[in-house]
């Protein structure tokens, strides 16, 4: 990858970093209601996926992709109003945390039933396919080792295998679902094995190394745009935090974290090794991450929460079809 | 014209008039079209938008939520209402939810085959309404004409918000009616119809049993002078709670008939609404008529047995009226 | 003891009594011991027996169903109620049906940590009962007591039939008794229990909203010297309606709350029965307070204003009351 | 295999056959209510597959496995009685022709919903070993083509690797799932190759070749029973029939039909040219088929229907339960 491809995606590392730093600040400080979930040990191969998705295609990240979402247009203002539940942006205080997304970017909402969100990724690149927008465009979705065996994932990737959609599929196989370890969520060498019970292009990376992501999921995407049909690609990592502050993951073992660096870590000392930037410019990119972060908090704190009396409490967009409930 | 029919013209006009509208389903494309025929003919006049689907209901439901956040107008098939379990999460959790949480709306539709007939047993018989309605967010519509599968399959694709769309399989080439889709008229969704107009008890019900209940008033008419006035809910969710309660004003006395299960169903809720809103015009007890409480038997005896019909449904008017 | 300690404490002896019972489900092994701690300290004591599941709840209600049919006393952990609408299918149409179809009993128990608390979101907060009970054949405990949570559970895992437990999450930590199971008497399986006894309203709920329900009832007595009887349904299917309807018989009033969404939920399920077999004694007509009818809201504003609360049940009393 | 369990494996084809024909029949003559399904094309790969199970195994055979069932315990007046809604036998008229079983036998009564089985026989085989009655025992299920892309089987599969169990897990391919071709079923080329995905072992054999059945079954079996985990056998075969007796399967192509052979002429005609049995000999299988199977048919006709006054319309075991219901 160029220069600037690296330095961007280190970039997108500090600021995902810092902003999952802040929102769990912000819940220490008793200003988030709901969980917090990080993404640390992850933002390397969460902004790598995203880094080459471009205007018009779709994205549904999950829980660990703070990184991959900034890089796709969601912005530290709305993830902190989300998280503190604001009744401006998107979801008005009626949803929070990671569940926001705004459609119209193609950045979809997620709900919280795993696996649920791969399925509705193909029907977005399948109507773009029948309503002749569909052109190089893909759809990138991200899911986990335990969210893996759920139902809803395998009839959604058979079913993007069937349909030939260019969908990519980003397993992050950070070695733990909540408290479970790999030999209870699965007993296959390696996730990728999927991949060809599918139909499915497949890809691995080192999802510590920074490089390794872009390349992998350039290619991948790569792959899907030019019409190759769905690509599965899985990296291996770490989780860095726990489930969610809420969680201190007493249950890693020091042998798990022994085996995996922090990307982050690992993209500066690369980045410096090679004299593609130095020390006062990775602090420069961490103080303007915080600063911007700042200014975000400052003012989704200073936002109006939502009004339960503003609300008109109907789930119907057609109007005129609630006006007959008595 | 037949029920299944008017369900097959309402998806070819729908087909032809707007080009965001697709079929997507197990055994509707081809000659083959489906297993019930309701989408028989439609891929060779609308080549590329009758898409067979693999046995993956879940997968169906999330990828209807997709096309219809990007702008389509999916239609999907079940080849059983009793399938829809599989899908429940993405219509509920997902279609339900998205346009409270996000302001965007998911205008997909769902046909769900329902319904029992003789021999179809515990798997192809159920009727879903009672856990397709309870979550807030889903359009639930049962049309029990051949002009409402028609008219309500219309209004359901153009709805913004997701439909379940429930066909009863016994209707499908039971039910024939003269009907010109240009001269018929037609109330919205939403709208309960006054089937037949009565003064002595409202008798309430949807689907295949309307066809019951106005037997019921015919035999009651005939040989009691019982003039009962039938609604056929037509939409369940939302619910036409002004029809029903007026209707109840001028009557005072109300039956539900279903046959669905009884617990939590729609006759529950029907029967909340009229005792809790309409307490002050009842003369009697609300009751329900609904199915047995048990899976539905295979054996059509049993099945005759299990279902509410016209004697019984007459039985519990007549103890209603005579209270 | 706290409402989670004697969730555990049945658990623990369950699987001391009874070498049947082993517990599955996602976390719940090893020192951690589940999201919410239930199984804490379990899998030391009883190891092989305390198994964590993959996210596949799906599979997970249908190993629960094939171990029952076995001998064994599966007891399953949903990690939030709100996700077995993905093991709905196996529950209302396998472990549902499997005794009236084949004459062998599922002995199954489902623990679904359910209800709300403030910032848990459309996804972590639902009340599962309405669909979990409409199909026949499932039995659906909510306990709202200490006690109840130790003596339902284990009834629960006694039981032939399939169990849905529903636990809520904000009584897990919150709700603290003095509780000595030697000593307390206990209601079986099946019973409603009357928690105040009243003459003016019959006030009925179920788990967390029976809290609110009895300040309701305090802030009657008090400010208006009405005097409120609450009735804790406990077990929602079956349904003790003979307790329901003596009440109603003494009270003439009837008013249900529920943190549940209204449409066809266990409030019109119970309206419907008052309604329709206790109308000779209604002197106001029968209502229900539900949660309002959209997701759950996660900004605790908003959440506190979709769920019912004392002061709103008491002014719908004394609405009724007046009435 | 030895000469002796070859005949045996015909005789159970032939009685299948037989009584798929006659269950045919029956409902032609208007005397059964429901759908009936027919095995036909697929007998020597449902036989082989039950023939190796022995006592205390279980079983969930699926709508085109009369042979299978039938090896396994179930027989022809169960069958019919089932179909004809007879009140004697175990399902009493309550359900119907394929939805037969007896959980005493370990045969389990399949529920509609494709997939559902196979966790339900994980949970028979985990209870063996928790109560310490597994010993060698093993589950064998029976799954279509269309099926394997359900959620509820790959989250049964993977649930079966997770926890080693010795379930077997026996997939006809028959190029159809109800009118859809395998093209729009699944991607991969082969489905055997999602037995590497979930760490299963995997075998593969023609299913129009008995001997071939009996081998890779006797082997799968075999290797489930000594501990090897879950195994996953996949057969190509044709449905010679419609997916059910009102359907005439119009799209099978005369192509796809030169493909494939009918299990049983192939087997009579390989068992006579080895010389293993004569046309006599095959003939006395066939005419002790139907006659056991017009004994059958006679009986079921007489015996009684259910009553509905007859039954308390309870769906709890615990009747004290319903007694509190007004
Ligand atoms: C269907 C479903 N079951 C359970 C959960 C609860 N849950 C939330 S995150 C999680 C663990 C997810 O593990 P994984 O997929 O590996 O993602 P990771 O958290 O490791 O990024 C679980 C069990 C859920 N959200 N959905
Ligand atoms: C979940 C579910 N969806 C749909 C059906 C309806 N259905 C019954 S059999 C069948 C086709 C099955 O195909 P396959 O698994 O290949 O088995 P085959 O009939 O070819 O033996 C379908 C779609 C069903 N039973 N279950
Ligand atoms: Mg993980
Ligand atoms: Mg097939």
């Amino acid at each position: 990858m160029d220069t600037s491809t690296r330095i961007t995606h280190l970039k997108w590392m500090i600021l995902g970093r810092a902003l999952d730093d802040r929102l769990a600040k912000l819940k220490a400080q008793g200003e988030v209601p709901g969980s917090v979930f990080q993404g640390r040990g992850q933002e390397a191969y969460s902004a790598a996926g995203a880094m080459f998705l471009k205007r018009g295609d779709c994205y549904a990240p999950l829980i660990r992709d703070t990184a991959g979402r900034l890089v796709f247009g969601d912005f530290p203002l709305e993830a902190i109003r989300t998280h503190i539940g604001r009744r401006t942006g998107r979801m008005k205080g009626r949803d929070g945390n990671i569940h926001r997304g705004d459609p119209d970017l193609g950045l979809l909402p997620m709900i919280s039933h795993l696996g649920a969100m791969i399925s509705v990724v193909n029907g977005t690149l399948l109507a773009k396919r029948l309503t002749g927008r569909l052109a190089d465009h893909v759809g990138l979705v991200s899911i986990g080792d335990g969210a893996m065996n759920t139902g809803a994932t395998h009839e959604a990737l058979n079913q993007a295998a069937v349909e030939r959609l260019p969908l990519v599929v980003q397993v992050a196989d950070n070695q733990v679902a909540y408290s479970t370890f790999s030999d209870r969520t699965y007993a296959c060498r390696d996730l990728v094995d999927r991949a060809v019970g599918y139909g499915m292009g497949s890809l691995t990376c080192d999802g510590t190394d920074a490089d390794a992501c872009l390349a992998t999921m350039h290619e991948a995407i790569a792959r899907a745009r030019c019409g190759e049909g769905p690509q599965m690609v899985v990296a291996k990592l770490l989780r860095l935090a726990g489930h969610g502050t809420h969680d201190d993951a007493a249950y890693v073992t020091d042998e798990m974290k022994s085996r995996f660096g922090d990307c982050l870590q690992l993209a500066e000392r690369t980045l410096k090794v090679q004299g593609v930037i130095d020390e006062s410019g990775i602090a420069a990119l961490w103080d303007e991450a915080r600063a911007s972060i700042q200014v975000a908090v400052t003012q989704a704190l200073a936002e109006p929460i939502p009004v339960a009396a503003d609300e008109d409490w109907c789930a119907y967009s057609e109007r005129n079809l609630t006006e007959l409930r008595a | 014209m037949k029920y299944l029919e008017a369900i097959r013209l309402a998806l070819g006009e729908a087909l032809a008039e707007d080009p965001r509208v697709f079929l997507y389903g197990q055994d509707i494309a081809g000659t083959f079209g489906g297993a019930f025929k309701a989408t028989k003919g439609l891929t060779e006049r609308f080549p590329g938008r009758v898409l067979n689907a693999p046995i993956s209901e879940d997968a169906m439901a999330g990828l209807a939520v997709g096309a219809a956040l990007e702008g389509a107008r999916p239609v999907v098939e079940f080849q059983f209402g009793d399938f829809a379990t599989i899908a429940f999460n993405q219509f509920v959790n997902h279609a339900a939810t998205t346009y409270w949480r996000t302001g965007r709306s998911v205008p997909l539709v769902a046909r769900l085959p329902v319904g029992g007939t003789p021999g179809g047993g515990p798997f192809h018989c159920q009727m879903p309404e009672a856990w397709l309605s309870h979550h807030p967010g889903l359009v639930v519509v049962a049309p029990a004409t051949v002009a409402d599968a028609y008219f309500l399959l219309k209004d359901a694709i153009a709805c913004q918000d997701p439909v379940m769309f429930l066909e009863h399989k016994y209707l499908y080439y039971h039910l024939e009616a003269d009907f010109d889709p240009r001269r018929a008229e037609h109330l919205g969704l939403g709208r309960a119809a006054i089937r037949r107009p009565g003064t002595d008890c409202t008798l309430i019900s949807y689907s295949g049993m309307v066809h019951e209940a106005l037997k019921a008033a015919e035999m009651l008419s005939q040989q009691h002078d019982i003039e009962v006035e039938v609604i056929d809910l037509r939409c369940l969710r939302p619910l036409d709670t002004e029809t029903i309660l007026a209707s109840i004003a001028r009557t005072g006395r109300c039956v539900v008939a279903t046959e669905a299960w009884p617990f939590g169903g729609i006759a529950a809720e029907v029967l909340s609404v009229v005792a809790s809103q309409g307490f002050r015009w009842l003369d009697a007890p609300p009751v329900r008529l609904c199915a047995e409480d048990v899976p539905v038997p295979f054996h059509p005896d049993l099945f005759a047995a299990h279902h509410p019909d016209a004697e019984r449904i007459a039985d519990l008017v007549l103890e209603t009226v005579r209270f």
